[in-house]
C-alpha cells in the first residue's frame, strides 16, 4: 500500500517559507500572486492501515500543537 | 588513447570497459592537472611543469621547517603548536553548482570536509568564496535552460550553510563576488581547516592490510563527475551530466567523522583518504601507488543504492559521503565496532597486494587488471601553448563628481556592500572557538578582515584565515591580479595580528586549450611564484579548475589565494572598528593613481589601465612594523584597503566603531601629485588604517621606522570628513553610509 | 555532594554537534561531563542512573528532518520514556539547549515535565531562515538554571527553527499558566532589558511573547534556544575587541545553577 | 485561481528526508514500512495561466536537473 501525508502548518500559524515564497514570486514579477502557502509530503510504502497511518502521525510526522496532517491512500 | 591501445597490443589482449573507465578518471584534466603538469611553450620559453616551476617552486626553494606536509596529501598540513598541526585545502565545485546549485555548494563543502578528513584531521571550520553574475541581470539575456544569477545565488548560499551547519562546523571566512562572466558559470570555492595531531597520522600501509570502505552507499550518482568537471559547460550539459547531480548528506559525514576521529585516536588505521573525483578507482589507484603495492577489489561487497549496477558503474561512481579507511587485518574487528557504534556501514571491499597491479573482482570474475606504474606515470604529459599581449587599454579622463555621493554608491556596490544576510545564515561560532567573527563592531555588523580561532582548549594560540580575490584587475593584467590576491590575502591576515603564513592557490580558468587562456594563466602563476617567494610565504596546497566556459564565453581569469596564519595569543587579536574619540588614524603604505580596475572607474564606466601593482620589498617592511605593532598592543583597530581604497576603508571602520573620523588628504603619502578623487579611491595594494591612542602615538611612530606612513586624522563625531588643506571634500554621517552599504546586496 | 564527584551526561544523537564545548563548560566549572550516544542507553549498555545532570546539546539532530529536534524527541519518548521520566521525578536537572530544546518539547518534557505527546511547538523562525546572531535575554523566573544569571544578559542564537508556538486559540491561556507557574525562563529582549515585544531581530524568530527558554513546573528542566556555551568566556562574544574584558561570560551562570545544586541536592 | 505545485527530488536523487523518516518509523515500531519519500507542496493563489505557473517553477520553486514538478489546479 502506499499512503501521502500532507503536513503543513495550520491555518493562523505563520507559513515563513510560503510568505518568502510570496516575497521571491513578485520580485520576479509575479505581481499578482495573492498568497502562498507551503507544505510536506510523506509518501510511505508499507502493509498499513489509514488508522496505523494517523498514529505515524500523531506520533512522528505532525506536531498537533502546530500543524494539521492530511492522509490520502494512492494506489 | 594511442598510449593506451599501444600497452594493449603488447598485452595481446582488448581493455576491460572497467579498465578503460579507470583510465577515463585516471588520466582526467580533474585528477592529474594536466594542463599545470605539462609542458607549456610560452613567449619562447619552454615551461616544464608550470606548478612545479612556480607555486610549489616557492615551498621548494623557501623549505620552512613548520611546513609538514605540503602538495602530496588531501589538504596541506602546518606545524602549530607541539604535537598538534593545522590542516587548510580549497576545492572548487562549479560546474555541479550551475546545474543543481543547492546540491552542487552543498556537496563542494562535503567534499572539502572529507580531504580533511583524508589527512586524519578534525575539521574546525569552513570557508566559502563566491562568483556569480549580476543579480540584476536581464532574464531576457539568458539562453534556454540557464538558471538565473539570482537562483543560483539563492541556493549555493543554502547549501553551503545547510552541509557546514548540519555538520557543526563553522563557516568563519569567505568573499562574493559578482561579475557578468560568471552568469553561465559560477564560481564556487569551499574550504576546510582542521586539526592533525602529527603523532597519529598514519602512513603506513602495506600489502595485506584492508581496503575498508565506509559511509553512504554507492549509487549511480556522480558517475563521471570529473570528466563533467573538466569539460565546457554546453548547452543541453545538464541532460548529458544529470547523473553528475548529487545533493548530499550532512549527518551522514558528522557520523563518519566521528567514527574516523576514533580510529584515529586508537591509531587503528595504517592510512586514509576520501573518495571524490573518481570514486573508488582513484582512491584505491592512487594509494596503491602511494605505498608502492597493489590492490585486489571485490566489487560485489560494496553496498549499493540499487541493484543492477555494472561493475564499472561501482568502480567510478563518485557518491559522496564515502572515504577509504586502510586497515591492518588484526584491528578490522576494533575499528568496525567503532563504525557499527555510529551507525556507519564499513565494508572490507579487499586487501593491498604486493605486486604493483590492480587486481578488480566482480563475483569471481576478473574484470580489470591494471598496471599501478603505467595508470600513474604512462600518461603522456600534454604539450600547449600560451600566448598573451597585453589588452590595449587607456586610461580614462573625466572630472571627478561629487565625492560624499561617489563614496555612497561605491558602498552600495554588490562587491563592497555588506554580505551580512548571507554570513547570518551560517553558523559561524559553533564549537565556541571563533574569536574573531567575520561581523565586528559595536553592533556586530561591521566586515572583519580575517577570522581568528583559538583551536585548543587549554592554549592561547589562535590561526588566522583570510583570503584574497581580485578578477576585476584580471581583465587588465592576470599576473598583478594574482600578485594583488596574494598581497591581499596576506595583508587581511596580518591586520587581525597574524603572521608565519601559508597560502593556498586556486585558479579558475576558462579553456587552457585556448593559446590567450594559457597565457593569462601562465602569467598568474609566475606571479605567484614572484610574490610569495619575495613575501616569504610558502604555498601549502591548491587546486585548479579549467574549462570554466559556458555559451556565454569562459570565466574572468580568476585565482583565489588563501592564507593561513599564527597569531601567537588571541587575545591581542585586532578587528576593523574604530573604537573611541579622539584616537590618531593612520595610514600605512604609499598610495599611488593606480585606478585600473578599481571600483571608482567601474562606477564611472570605465575599466582603466593602471592596474595596482606590489612592491614586496616595502610591502614587507610594513607588515612586519605592523605586526610589532600589534604585539605591542598599540594598535585598536586595523583595517586593510581594498575596493574602493581609503574612503571606504574609513567609512567602514567608521560605521562598525560608531564614530566619526576627520582627516586631511594632503598628509597621505603618495608616489606622486594626485588627484583628489584618485587619492580617496586608488586601490593601491599594501596599505592599512590604523587607529591609535595619542598616548600610544610617540610608540607607534618610532615603529614604523622605515615604513611609509602618516598620521592623516583623528576619530571623533558622527560623520566622515575629508579635508584637503582645510577645503572640505566630503563631509557624510556614518548613519547614512552605513545605509548605503547595507543596502547592496540581500540574500 | 563535591562537585568533582557531579556527573553530567552530555546526550548526543546523529547530528548533534554542540557537544564538545558544552562538555567543556561543565568540565571547566569543576564537574566531570560525559558525551554519550542515545543509542548507548537505547541498547542498555549504560543507563541513566549513572548520572545527576543531563544536558541535550545543541546541533542538528538526524539533520533536523520531519521537524527539528522531532526524531531524537521521539527516540527518547518512545525508547527511554521510564529512566527518563524517572530521572526527572527524582529532581535530577535536564538542561536542553537550542536543538536540545526542540528535542524536549518534541519528547513532552517540556514545558510540564512529562514524557509523552507535545503540548507546545517550535516553529521555523519568521524570517524563514537560519540565523546566527547574538541577542538580549531578560531573565524572567528564579529556577536552579537563572538563580545566578543577570537580569540582561547576551548570548547567540543560532538556528532555523525556534519560534515557540503555543496552541491556537489558547495561547493567552497556557502563557498565563506558564507564567503563574514561573515557567517562562527567559525572553528575548533589548539591551535596557525591554522585551522585545516580537520586534526583528531583538526577537530573532518570532517567538511567542518573546520566550526564548522554559523551564519545567518545578523549575528543574530548562530548555533554551541560545546558546550559553557559546557565551561562556568573553572572548567568544563578538565584540570582546571593544574592551570589557572580565574573563566570565553570561552563559557561565546557567551551567553554574545547574551544577550548584546538584551539589547541593545530591 | 489557486495551484497547487507538487517538487520532489528526481529518481536516483538522493532523499535524505525520506531515509531519516523511514529509519524513525522504524525505530517507532512500523517496521513493515518498506520505503518513503518526502516531497514539497507549494499552494498558489493569484490568477495565472497554468503557462505562467510553469515559468514560475523554473524559475524559483523548482530545478529541472535534480528536481520532478507536477501542477494541478485545485478550485
Ligand atoms: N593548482 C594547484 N596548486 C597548488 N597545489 C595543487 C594544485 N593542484 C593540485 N595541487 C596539490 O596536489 C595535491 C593533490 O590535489 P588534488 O588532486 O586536488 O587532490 P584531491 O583529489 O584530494 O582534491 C594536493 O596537495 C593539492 O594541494
Ligand atoms: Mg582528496
Amino acid at each position: 500500500m502506499k499512503w501521502e501525508v500532507r503536513v503543513s502548518y495550520k491555518r493562523g500559524v505563520q507559513d515563513p517559507e510560503g510568505e518568502s515564497t510570496l516575497y521571491a514570486l513578485k520580485m520576479l514579477g509575479f505581481d499578482r500572486v495573492k498568497d502562498v502557502h507551503t507544505a510536506k509530503l510523506f509518501i510511505i510504502e508499507g502493509d498499513y492501515s489509514r488508522e496505523d497511518v494517523e498514529k505515524m502521525c500523531r506520533r512522528l510526522l505532525a506536531n498537533p500543537v502546530s500543524q494539521d496532517y492530511e492522509i490520502r491512500r494512492v494506489d | 588513447m594511442r598510449r593506451i591501445q599501444e600497452y594493449y597490443r603488447k598485452l595481446g589482449r582488448e581493455p576491460t570497459d572497467v579498465e578503460l573507465e579507470t583510465f577515463a578518471q585516471t588520466w582526467s584534466e580533474h585528477c592529474v592537472h594536466k594542463t599545470f603538469k605539462g609542458i607549456i611553450l610560452y613567449d619562447g620559453e619552454e615551461i616544464d611543469g608550470l606548478l612545479k616551476s612556480t607555486v610549489a617552486r616557492v615551498t621548494r626553494e623557501l623549505s620552512p621547517e613548520w611546513c609538514f606536509s605540503v602538495f602530496e596529501d588531501n589538504a596541506g598540513i602546518v606545524d602549530f603548536e607541539g604535537d598538534y598541526a593545522i590542516a587548510f585545502k580549497v576545492e572548487t565545485h562549479n560546474h555541479p553548482s550551475a546545474i543543481e546549485p543547492f546540491g552542487g555548494a552543498a556537496t563542494g563543502v562535503g567534499g572539502v570536509i572529507r580531504d580533511v578528513l583524508g589527512v586524519w584531521g578534525e575539521p574546525i571550520a569552513n570557508t566559502d568564496v563566491l562568483c556569480f553574475g549580476p543579480l540584476d541581470y536581464p532574464y531576457e539575456k539568458l539562453p534556454e535552460g540557464m538558471r538565473h544569477p539570482r537562483f543560483i545565488f539563492t541556493y549555493v548560499v543554502a547549501g553551503i550553510g545547510s552541509y557546514g551547519n548540519n555538520m557543526g562546523i563553522p563557516t568563519v571566512n569567505g568573499a562574493i563576488f559578482f561579475d557578468e562572466s560568471y552568469v553561465g558559470n559560477p564560481l564556487v570555492y569551499c574550504g576546510t581547516v582542521g586539526i592533525v595531531k602529527k603523532s597519529k597520522y598514519k602512513r603506513e600501509a602495506k600489502p595485506g592490510d584492508v581496503l575498508l570502505l565506509v559511509g553512504g552507499r554507492t549509487g549511480r550518482d556522480g558517475i563521471h563527475g570529473v570528466t563533467f568537471a573538466s569539460s565546457e559547460l554546453e548547452e543541453g550539459a545538464e541532460e548529458i551530466f544529470g547523473t553528475a547531480v548529487q545533493i548530499g548528506d550532512p549527518i551522514e559525514e558528522e557520523k563518519i567523522k566521528r567514527a574516523i576521529l576514533k580510529v584515529r585516536e586508537a591509531e587503528l588505521g595504517s592510512a586514509i583518504t576520501d573518495l571524490g573525483g573518481g570514486g573508488l578507482s582513484s582512491a584505491i589507484g592512487e594509494q596503491a601507488h602511494r605505498f608502492g603495492c597493489g590492490a585486489r577489489v571485490h566489487l560485489e561487497r560494496v553496498p549499493l543504492k540499487y541493484e543492477n549496477m555494472k561493475p564499472w558503474e561501482i568502480w567510478v561512481s563518485e557518491s559522496q559521503e564515502r572515504m577509504l579507511l586502510i586497515v591492518p587485518p588484526s584491528n578490522l574487528d576494533r575499528v568496525l565496532e567503532i563504525f557499527a557504534d555510529e551507525e556507519v556501514e564499513a565494508t572490507a571491499i579487499g586487501e593491498l597486494i604486493p605486486e604493483r597491479r590492480l587486481e578488480i573482482y566482480y563475483h569471481d570474475e576478473k574484470v580489470a587488471e591494471l598496471d599501478v606504474e603505467f595508470l600513474f606515470e604512462g600518461l603522456p604529459r600534454v604539450r600547449r601553448t600560451a600566448r598573451w599581449s597585453p589588452p590595449e587599454l587607456s586610461e580614462p579622463s573625466f572630472e571627478p563628481g561629487r565625492l560624499g555621493e561617489d563614496l555612497h554608491r561605491i558602498l552600495a556596490m554588490p562587491n563592497v556592500a555588506s554580505k551580512e544576510s548571507v554570513i547570518r545564515t551560517y553558523d559561524h561560532e559553533v564549537k565556541a572557538a571563533t574569536v574573531l567573527k567575520p561581523l565586528q563592531g559595536e553592533a556586530c555588523d561591521g566586515p572583519g578582515d580575517a577570522a581568528v580561532l583559538k583551536p585548543l582548549r587549554n592554549s592561547w594560540k589562535g590561526i588566522a584565515i583570510s583570503n584574497g580575490l581580485n578578477p576585476e584587475y584580471g581583465k587588465i593584467d592576470a599576473y598583478w591580479m594574482a600578485a594583488s590576491a596574494i598581497d591581499e590575502a596576506i595583508r587581511n591576515n596580518i591586520a587581525v595580528g597574524g603572521r608565519r603564513i601559508a597560502l593556498l592557490d586556486n585558479f579558475c580558468w576558462g579553456n587552457p586549450e585556448k593559446p590567450e587562456n594559457l597565457g593569462t594563466l601562465v602569467r598568474a602563476a609566475k606571479a605567484c611564484y614572484d610574490i610569495a617567494r619575495a613575501y616569504e610565504t610558502p604555498f601549502i596546497s591548491g587546486k585548479d579548475s579549467l574549462y570554466n566556459e559556458s555559451p556565454l564565453g569562459g570565466v574572468t581569469p580568476t585565482l583565489l589565494i588563501s592564507a593561513l596564519g599564527i597569531v601567537p595569543d588571541v587575545r591581542r587579536t585586532v578587528s576593523m572598528d574604530f573604537k573611541r574619540e579622539g584616537s590618531y588614524i593612520y595610514i600605512l603604505g604609499e598610495t599611488k593613481p593606480e585606478l585600473g580596475g578599481s571600483h571608482y572607474y567601474k562606477l564611472k564606466g570605465f575599466l582603466g589601465k593602471s592596474v595596482p601593482k606590489v612592491e614586496p620589498s616595502k610591502a614587507k617592511r610594513t607588515f612586519e612594523a605592523l605586526t610589532r605593532a600589534i604585539d605591542a598592543g598599540l594598535v585598536k583597530a586595523c583595517h586593510d584597503l581594498s575596493e574602493g581604497g581609503l574612503a571606504v576603508a574609513l567609512a567602514e571602520m567608521c560605521f562598525s566603531g560608531n564614530v566619526g573620523a576627520e582627516v586631511e588628504l594632503s598628509l597621505v603619502p603618495t608616489s606622486q601629485t594626485m588627484r583628489h578623487d584618485f587619492i580617496l579611491f586608488s586601490e593601491s595594494n599594501s596599505r592599512f588604517l590604523v587607529e591609535v591612542p595619542p598616548s600610544k602615538a610617540q610608540e607607534f611612530e618610532a615603529l614604523m621606522n622605515g615604513v611609509t606612513f602618516a598620521k592623516i586624522g583623528e576619530t571623533g563625531g558622527d560623520e566622515v570628513v575629508v579635508t584637503h588643506l582645510g577645503e572640505e571634500l566630503l563631509r557624510e554621517g556614518i548613519r547614512e553610509l552605513k545605509e548605503s552599504w547595507q543596502s547592496g546586496v540581500r540574500l | 555532594m563535591k562537585l568533582s564527584e557531579a556527573r553530567v551526561l552530555v546526550m548526543r544523537g546523529p547530528g548533534t554537534n554542540c557537544d564538545a564545548e558544552t562538555a567543556a563548560a561543565i568540565v571547566e566549572l569543576g564537574a566531570k561531563a560525559e558525551v554519550v550516544h542515545v543509542n548507548r542507553f537505547i541498547k542498555g549498555k549504560r543507563s541513566l542512573e549513572e548520572f545527576h545532570g543531563l544536558v541535550i546539546p545543541g546541533g542538528f539532530s538526524f539533520g533536523d528532518r520531519i521537524r527539528s529536534g522531532a526524531i531524537f524527541g521521539k527516540m527518547l519518548s518512545y525508547s527511554l520514556r521510564r529512566e527518563l521520566q524517572s530521572f526527572v521525578d527524582e529532581g535530577k536537572p535536564i538542561l536542553g539547549i537550542c536543538n536540545g530544546f526542540q528535542v524536549l518539547i518534541e519528547s513532552g518534557l517540556l514545558p510540564f515535565g512529562e514524557v509523552g505527546e507535545p503540548t507546545l511547538a517550535l516553529a521555523k523562525n519568521a524570517s524563514a531562515r537560519f540565523e546566527d546572531r547574538w541577542v538580549y535575554l531578560r531573565k524572567c523566573n528564579s529556577s536552579l538554571f537563572t538563580l545566578k544569571l543577570k537580569n540582561v544578559s547576551r548570548m547567540p542564537v543560532a538556528n532555523a527553527e525556534g519560534r515557540v508556538v503555543l496552541p491556537l486559540g489558547e495561547e493567552k491561556r497556557m502563557l498565563a499558566q506558564l507564567e503563574e507557574n514561573h515557567q517562562v525562563a527567559l525572553r528575548y529582549c533589548s539591551a535596557e532589558g525591554e522585551v522585545a515585544q516580537g520586534e526583528y531581530p531583538l526577537n530573532p524568530s518570532g517567538s511567542y511573547a518573546d520566550i526564548a527558554g522554559l523551564t519545567s513546573p518545578e523549575g528543574t528542566i530548562l530548555g533554551m534556544m541560545p546558546h550559553p556555551e557559546r557565551a561562556f568566556y568573553r572572548y567568544m562574544y563578538p565584540d570582546w575587541t571593544r574592551g570589557n574584558n572580565e574573563a566570565k561570560g553570561d552563559g557561565y551562570a546557567i551551567f553554574e545553577g545547574m551544577l550548584v545544586y546538584i551539589v547541593e541536592r545530591f
